[in-house]
């Protein structure tokens, strides 16, 4: 990663670098820490409290949160997949099939950088309980599957991908759709990987949306399934919220874990800057 | 006629790339399409190919016109000057890649693989990517691709311009005669008056997207239509020197020594560094500079207020301000229009006694 | 086969579901035609903007456990049924008459009953018997007006050697949401209301009602016997619990909880008063909402008939702490055994007839969250109880305007 | 090639995502504009056209006014702060120095971590007197605040979650910019005498000054988008003195049910969005392209 | 001595990129570091200019021994193989960076500006950016560059591979005429032979680490040390034969020639390609291919089992498969130990009667 002339860092740099990422780390080490003892030991921070597993058990069987992660993850996977097929395909019209107007059509697109769904909250949720999808993982994707940050990035993508590849195929006798899957698509995987990271945490994240539109544990996603947990009326217990807390970020957490060389890579490889 | 081209124009927007270009190629014959960048080489290539449409005359490959058809069907392939090999595919993958679009059985397709890659040496490299070759390796492989589809027209864009030295002196030779093994009829692009010469049977020199002499190399070597054709072939190029009026006819300014019997209009004389030697009763002139390549060594003079460039066998031995004689053979001066730069070849050579 | 939503205000999981659970259980059991979903979709709050998101987009719940207040709102979306429309049979008169007067109440307007009442509470003080000891109190002594809880509050605040306070005498939650209702039960013992019973009128600028302002942000600012800011509701058992705090005001619903948590001796007070002690009465009612089908709206009768049968009441107040709305249910041998043995759960109803209805008014979210706002800023000392309740007043006043 | 073809083969591949983005972007943004100027029709009152109404009220409405205020000192002081920690963190981790891989992973964890999720972590950090915070504080003789519960101090409070939520994600631009730049520019900077602050200020700095307005723009959506701890945390109180423009949105649309004030606030949410994109397209887009 | 460099040794991890090397340049010396890709050239320049640590060794530059100073304290200028221009300065800005960030004043540094530019006929060009300018100007931009800070000392890492054949020509005498009338030295290093041969006062030959051969152009061409260094330098390279043994000495195989009075150990025989000629009573050989490139032909011949190439002038008129006989002069021969590859200078050539 790092090129071999980059001077190696002094020690002062290098403490205050460590300094920071502990700062920065803290919270979810404090979580936990308090996860893994008894309610009574985390309000008064007792270091040396026994270590239980009970917090998670009592989270499992007070709140579905199996259910939420299936619907968190049915709902990432929709949107994902959704989106990798309707921004390629946007994006490749955009590359090789220009046309008189499709430069406004791509300033429009532009625009939904700035006005992501939620901020249409109000309206977007007039038209989906219209449609009857309030209360559905297919009414909760639905605002997101064409994201104008898929196309834009794979538009930038394709672009830099050299012409004569696509010639090429093309006097190999490809045609649209060969050059599309067979040239285009591998081409830009670590843009696709990349775009997949940032698709999968946003949504995995995303919360006021799904708050609004879903009423019921079969569609609740695990941001708002622990929102309502932590909702309190009778008291927060900082033991089982951690828990839970954790328990909701566990599988992003440990995905960026295993991955996180390949995430930052396919970052830095799509160009995404 | 393999490829014949007739009134070819293309213009980009206002700018005319290529202008009224006509030409044509034999069965098996290997053209050279050469000429300074920005001349409307890739341009007509890209013509011929099909993957730019002509803005008027005719293309015809074979007995077919094909100025309509699109790329896949005119049955000829292309080799890119980037190699434009896809870099997620194993050299066979690449190779084999318009076989499989174009739904060729497997069986098929891993014989003519098979076939290929013994051709061109490539058996041990058929499983890596592009990244994992060499440059002549992948200037093979993209060989390869264009070889296995067996049309009769192979086309080539300065395919070698990204290889060093050594590889493209290598690669020369294994294209020229893989081209004529095969017998196919191949169009090449370069700006490389070296590649043109030593691999064509006939060299279409371009110059502003129009056609400035197209013949054989020793043609374009020994009776360049021009002054630009004059310089444009050979390292060093041919000295092109202004003659001034003396008594009697031209000569070189601030020289007494008569060289063409002409007296009207104003001609240049050009004369190749290798045909001129030191001689005792030459043309007298300074040394500016001298590079020594081992096998010669090169003089830059000056004879009055011209410099021309000699080439000397060996270690010269002159050094820099040293005051020489040149000479030179008559056969060797040719005689240029200084105002249409075109050849004249009515000028008498005035022999000296 | 009917099919219900049947909303109700939880966090998912936790105890109560189960128990909720059990009882629609033995519902469909009774009523093998019916099938009701619970669907357990967090706080009050976000309920009460759950079901009216979908009564908005046409698919409203059944029936709905909202909070009494909310009653005006609903109505004016005109999202629910009058509940007295469905009341045919004398069986059903009998079981209408045997609520709580003081309950059904808060129910009644334009002439009609629009709910009825499930789980009912007062707010009372949980307080630390323990502590009381301690600082040479009498733990059976509880405080009876407000100087009473001050003194008591003094006496049971303690400080570490940097005079940083470690237990604090007494929290009143103050959050959003919460404080309306505290405050509520404040100005009524001070001898004020803070609205009609239209929900028309609000009376903040009432000196009575800015002296109970004054008093709660005295606690901290002048007597230093409540912690400072907001003392957050979702926090107060935990810091009840945990000793940080001698004497909390919470409702009665957290009997349970906090009996079960208690690592101390603790005991459960009414309110006290400025001279007469008032509390405020909470909790939620059933709602049934319109845009469904007649049978679906009939079986959502029978489910909240069912559901406040003396029985299932009785037994709710006994896992929850929540009050019973019902004479009957008080005479259930449940309910006498468990009052026998946990006296304290009979504070919350011995202090109904001295009860005021929770703040509701019109568009009720708003000008609640205004109240919410002015207590806020009272408390964390923004602004002074006068000029916060005034600015309140005015901003009620612009929202209510139109339903005068 | 030839253009007819062009159209209707682009127009087939764009046609998915146009329906998509006119049903849940553009139609909905028209709608909004023209719902701002009817009152909310509520179950007994059908709605009317009032005109611009709504925006009278809006000028004032003293939440607005202090939802906006908040907002801008929220933009103006995350933004920057986040901004510079992530060059400072992409400077370590682009540096040689030994745990590196921890370090990247401990500035960027946040980043993945769900807001609200993190909103609980936070609100034990910030509970008055055992928080981790507060007793922080106390260490330096300001203890015992009541973070979240005190006007002065929540918005900060916030702010410091957003900043510390943000700034690895900015990071990873920086990162990738910073690896982007030629070893031997730098280099040739150090052949030519410069230090390594001259080295930053006149080579790295200008180099990745086209990430830095990429950030920004990101930034300032992000500062007007993100609210879920604003819901999670203080549900805009105490005395909405963490009212953000959206969670005042949410809370006008989805807790009082005025839809069409809600809209009216959007209008000028969309507004503000529309000036950044300007301030984009406008400017950043012409700003000078170096490579 | 400018340059000294003695027993540097630079280890990456476990292997040795840079093994033992010493050598000194004087004063306004050119000295070419030359060799094949990978063997360490690139290395050796960035352990003088402190652009790297040497694991072992020392440096110094003019009298000072510089191995542990900061690179910018060296007192030297280096030019990068990519430019390293900074993309967002003008060319002004860039020649200027390093007197700016030195603290020179702004009217020294505008004086030196000037200066520099007329040098590099850059006046025209000192508002425009990098990517505003061709490769070309580029070059003459990070010459400017290294050129202003008037170190006496300057290191240049292929300077002129990314340009192409003609500007790289004339790019090369001006560095070399711009040197010399600055009077610095400098340490080139290139791949390329014709660059240092035409260039250089003295080459260093490397190869895996280490030095193969250090001399004059002349020595390298006409004495080559090696095997390695005799194949490495030419175009085309030198032909190296391996010799058979024959009656009463060494010959080519296949022939009955003598061309080695030596009888034992294993020999090969080199000989530069234009050394051969076409000789009536020379050795039988067979064209394979035949490349014209208008001032001479090269031919590909066989003879018996091994090929070699000949440079002949002109046109050579002879066509493949043609049976020729070839000839060259006794003192053109040289010899070298088949197992070790060095130079023998030991051996008798046999003269032919
Ligand atoms: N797609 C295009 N749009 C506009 N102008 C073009 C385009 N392609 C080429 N040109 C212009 O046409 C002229 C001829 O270009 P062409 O690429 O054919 O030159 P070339 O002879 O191949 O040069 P080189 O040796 O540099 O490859 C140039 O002036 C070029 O700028
Ligand atoms: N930073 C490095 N880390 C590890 N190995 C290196 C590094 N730099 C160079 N090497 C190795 O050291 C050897 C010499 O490399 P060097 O760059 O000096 O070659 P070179 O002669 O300049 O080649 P070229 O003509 O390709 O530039 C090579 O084997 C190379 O792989
Ligand atoms: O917690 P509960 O159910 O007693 O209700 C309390 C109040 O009604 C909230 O406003
Ligand atoms: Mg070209
Ligand atoms: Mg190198």
């Amino acid at each position: 990663m790092t090129s071999v002339s980059t001077p190696k860092a002094g020690i002062i740099t290098t403490l205050g670098a460590w300094l920071l990422a502990f700062i920065w780390i803290s919270p979810l080490l404090f979580a936990f820490w308090a996860a893994f003892h008894p309610a009574t030991g985390a309000s008064s921070f007792d270091l040396f409290a026994p270590l239980t597993l009970e917090n998670f058990s009592q989270v499992l069987a007070a709140a579905p949160f199996p259910r939420y992660f299936l619907n968190t993850f049915l709902l990432v996977s929709l949107i994902l997949a959704c989106q990798l097929v309707v921004c390629t395909l946007a994006a490749y019209a955009f590359v090789c099939f220009p046309f008189r107007g499709s430069g406004i059509l791509f300033m429009l697109v532009l625009i939904q950088l700035m006005i992501m769904p939620e901020i249409l909250l109000v309206e977007n949720y007039r038209t989906l309980a219209n449609l009857g999808l309030r209360d559905t993982i297919l009414g909760m994707g639905l605002p997101y599957l064409a994201s104008a940050f898929g196309i834009f990035l794979f538009r930038q993508t394709f672009k830099s991908i050299p012409k004569e590849l696509e010639e090429a195929a093309r006097l190999e006798g490809a045609n649209a759709f060969q050059i599309l899957m067979r040239v285009f698509v591998p081409l830009a995987k670590p843009t696709y990987i990349a775009f997949g990271l940032v698709t999968v945490s946003y949504h995995w994240n995303n919360f006021l949306w799904p708050l609004v539109v879903t009423n019921s544990v079969e569609t609740r996603p695990t941001t708002v399934g622990l929102q309502v947990f932590a909702t309190v009326e009778q008291g927060v217990d900082w033991a089982r919220v951690t828990a839970a807390t954790l328990l909701s970020v566990a599988p992003l957490l440990v995905a960026f874990i295993l991955f996180q060389r390949q995430f930052v890579q396919s970052f830095m490889r799509a160009g995404i800057r | 006629m393999d490829i014949s081209v007739s009134h070819l124009v293309k213009d980009w927007g206002t700018s005319r790339a290529v202008d009224d270009i006509s030409f044509a190629a034999e069965k098996g014959q290997f053209i050279a399409l050469l000429g300074p960048s920005g001349c409307g080489k890739s341009t007509t290539l890209r013509l011929i190919a099909g993957l730019d449409d002509a803005t008027s005359g005719t293309i015809a490959i074979g007995d077919r016109d094909v100025t309509r058809l699109m790329p896949a069907k005119r049955g000829l392939s292309m080799v890119f000057q980037s190699y434009a090999l896809f870099p997620h595919l194993t050299a066979a993958e690449n190779i084999l890649f318009g076989l499989s679009v174009r739904g060729f059985s497997k069986g098929e397709q891993q014989a003519k693989l098979k076939l290929t890659a013994d051709m061109l040496g490539l058996e041990h490299l058929l499983d890596r990517r592009p990244s994992q070759m060499s440059g002549g390796q992948q200037q093979r492989v993209a060989l390869g691709r264009a070889l296995i589809a067996e049309t009769s027209v192979c086309l080539l864009d300065e395919p070698l311009s990204n290889l060093d030295a050594k590889l493209r002196a290598g690669m020369r030779t294994e294209i020229r005669s893989l081209q004529k093994r095969l017998g196919i009829t191949m169009l090449y692009v370069t700006h490389d008056q070296t590649e043109a010469m030593s691999m064509a049977d006939q060299v279409i020199l371009m110059n502003g997207g129009r056609i400035e002499q197209a013949g054989s190399p020793t043609d374009l070597y020994e009776k360049p239509a021009s002054v630009f054709a004059a310089r444009f072939i050979g390292t060093p190029p041919m000295n092109v020197l202004d003659l001034a009026k003396v008594e009697g006819g031209m000569g070189l300014p601030g020289s007494m020594r008569l060289l063409a019997a002409q007296t009207s209009g104003e001609l240049q004389l050009g004369i190749r560094p290798e045909h001129i030697h030191l001689s005792d009763d030459g043309e007298p002139a300074v040394v500016q500079a001298s590079e020594y390549f081992g096998a010669d060594t090169i003089l830059t003079c000056c004879i009055g207020p011209q410099s021309l460039q000699v080439r000397l066998p060996g270690r010269a031995g002159v050094s820099e301000g040293a005051a020489i004689r040149l000479g030179w053979s008559p056969t060797a001066l040719q005689f240029f229009d200084r105002s249409t730069g075109l050849r004249r070849d009515d000028v008498t050579v005035f022999k000296n006694p | 086969q009917t099919k219900l939503d049947f909303y109700y205000p939880v966090q998912v999981g936790g105890p109560v579901t189960k128990v909720i659970d059990g009882y629609v259980a033995k519902f469909m059991a009774e009523n093998p035609g019916i099938q009701v979903a619970p669907i357990y979709s967090g706080n009050y709050n976000d309920t009460t903007t759950k079901a009216l998101t979908a009564a908005k987009a046409g698919t409203p719940p059944a029936i709905a456990v909202l909070l009494a207040t909310d009653v005006f709102t609903l109505i004016d979306e005109d999202v629910v049924e009058p509940i007295d429309q469905f009341v045919k049979t004398d069986e059903d008169k009998a079981w209408l008459d045997g609520f709580m007067p003081a309950y059904l109440k808060s129910a009644q307007t334009e002439g009609h009953l629009w709910s009825v009442p499930f789980q009912r509470s007062t707010a009372v003080m949980y307080y630390n018997k323990q502590a009381f000891k301690d600082a040479g109190l009498d733990p059976e002594n509880y405080p009876k007006t407000w100087d009473d809880m001050v003194a008591a509050g003094k006496a049971v605040t303690q400080k570490d050697a940097s005079g940083n306070t470690t237990r604090w005498g007494i929290g009143i939650a103050g959050n959003v949401g919460s404080s309306q209702w505290m405050f509520g039960a404040l100005a009524a013992q001070n001898g004020a209301r803070l609205m009609n019973d239209e929900g028309t009128e609000t009376y903040l600028t009432d000196p009575k009602v800015v002296e109970a302002l004054q008093y709660w942000v005295d606690l901290s600012k002048k007597n230093g016997v409540h912690p400072q800011g907001i003392f957050e509701w979702g926090t107060a058992p935990a810091d009840f619990l945990a000793g940080r705090v001698s004497m909390i005001w919470h409702t009665t619903g957290n009997l349970t909880n906090i009996r079960k948590n208690a690592t101390f001796d603790f005991g459960v007070a009414p309110f006290p008063g400025h001279p007469n002690p008032a509390s405020t009465l909470g909790g939620g009612n059933f709602y049934i909402f319109k845009d469904t089908s007649d049978e679906q709206k009939q079986a959502a009768f029978k489910l909240a008939k069912f559901l406040t049968s003396d029985e299932i009441l009785a037994d709710w107040a006994v896992q929850t702490g929540y009050v019973a709305p019902r004479d009957g249910a008080w005479k259930t041998q449940t309910l006498t055994d468990y009052t026998a043995e946990e006296p304290n759960a009979l504070v919350a109803l011995k202090q109904i007839p001295n009860a005021v209805p929770e703040f509701s008014t019109h568009e009720n979210a708003r000008t609640t969250k205004i109240l919410n706002d002015a207590l806020a800023a009272a408390l964390t000392g923004n602004k002074t109880p006068e000029k916060a309740l005034a600015d309140a007043q005015t901003e009620i006043d612009k929202i209510l305007k139109q339903y005068r | 090639m030839n253009k007819s073809r062009n159209f209707l083969y682009g127009s087939l591949l764009l046609l998915p995502a146009a329906v998509l983005l006119w049903t849940f972007t553009y139609q909905p943004v028209l709608a909004t504009i023209y719902n701002s100027f009817f009152t909310t029709p509520k179950g007994r009152r059908p709605s009317v056209f009032i005109g611009a109404d709504h925006y009278t009220r809006m000028i004032e409405d003293p939440v607005f006014w202090q939802a906006l205020t908040n907002n801008i000192l929220y933009a103006a002081v995350t933004i920057p702060a986040s901004m510079g920690l992530a060059l400072a963190m992409a400077l370590f981790v682009n540096s040689r120095m030994s745990g590196q891989g921890l370090v990247r992973m401990a500035y960027f964890t946040p980043t993945v971590l769900p807001m609200v999720a993190v909103a609980n972590i936070w609100l034990f950090f910030y509970a008055p007197s055992y928080g981790p915070v507060d007793q922080l504080l106390g260490l330096i003789g300001l203890g015992h605040n009541n973070l979240l519960g005190t006007p002065s101090t929540a918005l900060w409070s916030l702010i410091v979650i957003t900043i510390w939520k943000e700034a690895g994600f900015f990071m990873i631009f920086y990162l990738a910019a910073l690896q982007q730049i030629s070893p031997t520019l730098i280099e040739a900077a150090r052949l030519e005498g410069a230090s390594p602050w001259q080295i930053f200020r006149r080579v790295t700095a200008p180099l990745i000054m086209p990430t830095t307005l990429f950030v920004l723009v990101n930034a300032l959506i992000g500062a007007f988008r993100l609210v879920d701890h604003v819901i999670a945390l203080t549900k805009g109180g105490p005395d909405n003195s963490t009212t953000l423009l959206l969670f005042y949105i949410y809370e006008t649309g989805f807790q009082y049910w005025d839809t069409s004030y809600a809209a009216a606030l959007t209008v000028f949410l969309l507004a503000v969005l529309a000036l950044i994109a300007l301030f984009q397209f406008g400017y950043l887009d012409r700003k000078v392209h170096y490579r």
